[in-house]
């Protein structure tokens, strides 16, 4: 990868593809790449004639049509309503269960982030949580977290929600929910399958051959580099502004 | 009726030991407000952060006035973790009562309905109900058999917040801010900040009475100019980000945080 | 995506057999879709009054169209007794579901929450319980010991209801009547109809926000001049109390109601 | 009693004084005497320097102080926010209990009523719900109600609301939370103890000497007459215009 910003292009070009087919994502705040994937596939659904995509931008003035306050956006999950979400994680293992809260024993962590936001929560009911994580570490990718701020499988309860896919600076993976763990789907260029199993603290399964993440095409990189950081600029503009410099 | 009163006045309305809901920065931190409640030595609340809070939590924890924590995250946003609240932790000064933002406004809404619980979907695997035995997991009693998690009502001894304007009668405009409507019903007593009061009725249009909290639920009003500074309010004012990165990088130590904290409740002063 | 259609097409969308939820009479009550839905011959509709009806219930009842009913009252007001619900409830032709106000209310919460519940206050004594066996007192989970009555939630199949106006994106202005919006998050859809469609965005200003039901919500929305007519529309134009005591005067009897709907039907045609 | 009109006088005063003390009384709609007692109460305390009264009126544009719908009002008095409320009753019952949906078998009710609105929520949450029924007979006032809507006394749970008072055209009784039933308070004249009696199907307790129910003072009765037909005007207008004209 020659640069941040070629790879923050994979990046939200990955985005897009993950969501693609969805009806309206909602995007957490401070998260420029999450968004910026989501509205490249806005983008690219009407050019290509496709269904439209709604965006909710939490702690956006442009982008939130929500008007029942906090509670809007975890009912509008509850109710079906939002087919797509971004969660990070301090600790993220290899059953896809997400750490928000810190290490070592609780109350007294060793090291406190800062809470579990809406993710115990929107883990059980968005259909695609894209867990993303740029930092792609043995140290963020444990086997097992040490608090489970929300859990990604509860065959006790039912549930429409939980991860569909890992997206890091190195690689992206897919989450099977039928076997409760991750599958490496693609290494982002130049690094290499081993590059990810050394930097990666659980288990996950690997296909024989794994494909290189693929650079976004003209058509996309046009989309991108245009309408999307322009569009972007509204919420995030120290970010698009970075970003259309470099391109 | 809602009184109007001076910010002082408003202050010392919180008795130590008290419960006090906040909201999240976005929707009117009442800042002057805390730092009044700070200079006034009241201690030992137990903050609700509804449903997470930053710097405003984080000034009440460094100066000592929180015994207790109920949230759902404490950061500074932009401008990373929140040192005193990491502090605390490490010190295990602070109690904390983890949440999951939901559960926060579900608990306001038991409380705004008058029932004793609410239940919440999701949560279900979390450590959260580990830490939480106030949180319960229960047969659904209608329906086909399924566990539901049900929480306690949130019933706030003081909500605070601050909003752009109340009108005379105590009408107080929260526009689209609903979760500052659904503190005040679940809250005791509610106490607001304004920048301004004005001089016509909130509630006279259709139009502006959609966005009002009635002054039924209002006690007590203080006109505090930029009183959110240097958090934002609305489309009214932006934060004033390097004043909190400045926060940020002071506050990562215990003496930093002290000069910080004489600098904010000078400035205060000078304000009101 | 919101679609803007005619009222014929918009009624099309309710389909026999459906659940569909009403609003009481000072909300918005959508009276030429009603009769749209009449005339279409939908029936077999499980009628949800949020909480309580009147003309709207009675038309549909007396038209044949309802096959259950779940009400709080069903009254015409200062016109008296619903004719036609009294002499379906001494035929025995619908079938009762009779409620008290807030329970509707937190039913349909309970299905904006997602959640297959909700505890409500009061109620216990009540023969209500007698009537309603998927209503439930249970032991509270939580907190002292004490009866606490749940209802389950309610998921209307369509929501329907008339308002002052709607933006092109399908943002619908309804003002302080959040139940509204309650029934709109409850439904599977909902169908509105509208004095006019505005140019500018519902959803621009903070103060014009707060108002509105966010188009996500929204189905489907038809333009319907005096759609609520003879019923009132908020401070848009009163009810026609002089058309409502005709109604309630000619639908004592059976062949009075016809001839009522008849000339209803065919004024509602005169209009569109 | 000389007139109808002197007698909505007389149970105007008479709720009035049955509200003295509260702090926010809510109103049903289609209820103008109750509205006229609680606006004259709020007169007098105002010209007597007595704390401010909250009146909500359900329905009425300018009586109306609520910005959350429907729920609010419901909301509002499990809060402990609302004082007084006023139910009514197609038949009330020596227990203090109404019912509001029909006499006869359930569902196939002989005759049918509305239904129970907000009663059986309430009843439970008001302190001072006070039963305000004109018609009074043996027909409304029974040994016990064809079916509850709303119950007065529930041991089996905690609960702060309940009947208050019975108003009638005839007379006005406590109720009695501990005895569990009514008391004759007073009699309208010109009515005799005996009237009441012979018109109410069901017992109540009656002290040895019962005292008329007053007619209003001047004082009273100039604040009536004056202020508070010309504020309930704006809610009330046909009401209010008959009052004025027949004092």
């Amino acid at each position: 990868m020659s640069s941040d910003h070629e790879r923050r292009e994979i990046l939200i070009a990955a985005i897009a593809d993950l969501l693609d087919g969805i009806r309206h994502v909602a995007v957490g705040a401070s998260s420029p790449i999450p968004a910026a994937g989501a509205m490249l596939l806005r983008a690219r659904n009407e050019h290509d004639g496709k269904p439209p995509v709604r965006i909710s931008i939490l702690g956006s003035q442009a982008h939130n049509f929500f008007t029942n306050g906090g509670i809007e956006l975890f009912d509008c999950a509850a109710q079906g309503r939002v087919d797509a979400f971004f969660l990070g994680g301090g600790q993220i293992d290899g059953q896809g269960n997400i750490n928000l809260v810190g290490t070592g024993d609780y109350p007294k962590t060793d090291v406190r982030w800062p809470g579990s936001f809406g993710s115990a929560y929107l883990y059980h009911l968005v259909p695609r949580v894209i867990l993303f994580r740029e930092e792609h570490s043995r140290r963020v990718f444990v086997p097992k977290v040490d608090f489970v701020s929300a859990r990604a499988i509860t065959p006790e309860v039912p549930r429409r929600g939980g991860p569909y896919a890992l997206l890091t600076n190195m690689a992206l993976f897919d989450f099977d929910r039928e076997a409760g763990g991750f599958a490496l789907r693609s290494v982002h260029p130049p690094f290499t399958p081993a590059d990810i199993r050394e930097n990666t603290g659980f288990d996950y399964a690997e296909p024989d051959v794994v494909r290189a993440t693929p650079r976004p095409d003209a058509a996309t990189l046009a989309l991108l580099r245009g309408r999307v950081f322009d569009e972007l600029a509204e919420t995030y503009p120290a970010f698009a502004r970075i970003m259309k410099q470099a391109a | 009726m809602t009184e109007i009163v001076a910010l002082e006045a408003l202050a010392a309305r919180v008795a130590p030991g008290q419960s006090l809901a906040v909201p999240v920065d976005r929707s009117g931190v009442a800042m002057a407000a805390t730092a009044a409640i700070i200079e006034a030595g009241i201690d030992n609340l137990r903050l609700i952060c509804v449903p997470i809070s930053g710097l405003q939590a984080d000034l009440l924890i460094g100066a000592g006035a929180v015994k207790t924590l109920e949230t759902s995250a404490i950061s500074l946003g932009e401008a990373g973790g929140a040192p005193r609240f990491g502090a605390a932790v490490r010190a295990g000064s602070v109690t904390l009562r983890d949440a999951t933002c939901p559960a926060i406004h579900a608990g306001l809404m038991a409380a705004q309905h008058g029932v004793p619980f609410m239940p919440i979907a999701g949560i279900i695997g979390s450590d959260l109900l580990e830490v939480r035995p106030d949180w319960k997991v229960i047969d659904s009693p209608v329906g086909e058999a399924r566990k539901v998690v049900v929480v306690p009502a949130i019933t706030p001894d003081i909500a605070l917040f601050h909003a752009p304007e109340a009108d005379r009668a105590g009408n107080v405009r929260i526009g689209r801010f609903r979760e500052l409507a659904t503190m005040a019903y679940a809250a005791r007593k509610t106490l607001v900040t304004v920048e301004r009061i004005v001089e016509r009725n909130l509630l006279e249009t259709e139009d502006s009475a959609a966005g009002v909290l009635p002054s039924l639920y209002v006690d007590a009003i203080a006109v505090a100019e930029h009183g959110a500074w240097p958090l934002a309010l609305w489309d009214e004012y932006p934060a004033d980000e390097a004043e909190i990165a400045r926060y940020a990088a002071m506050a990562r130590s215990e003496d930093g945080f002290r000069a910080y904290l004489s600098t904010f409740l000078t400035h205060r002063k000078q304000v009101a």
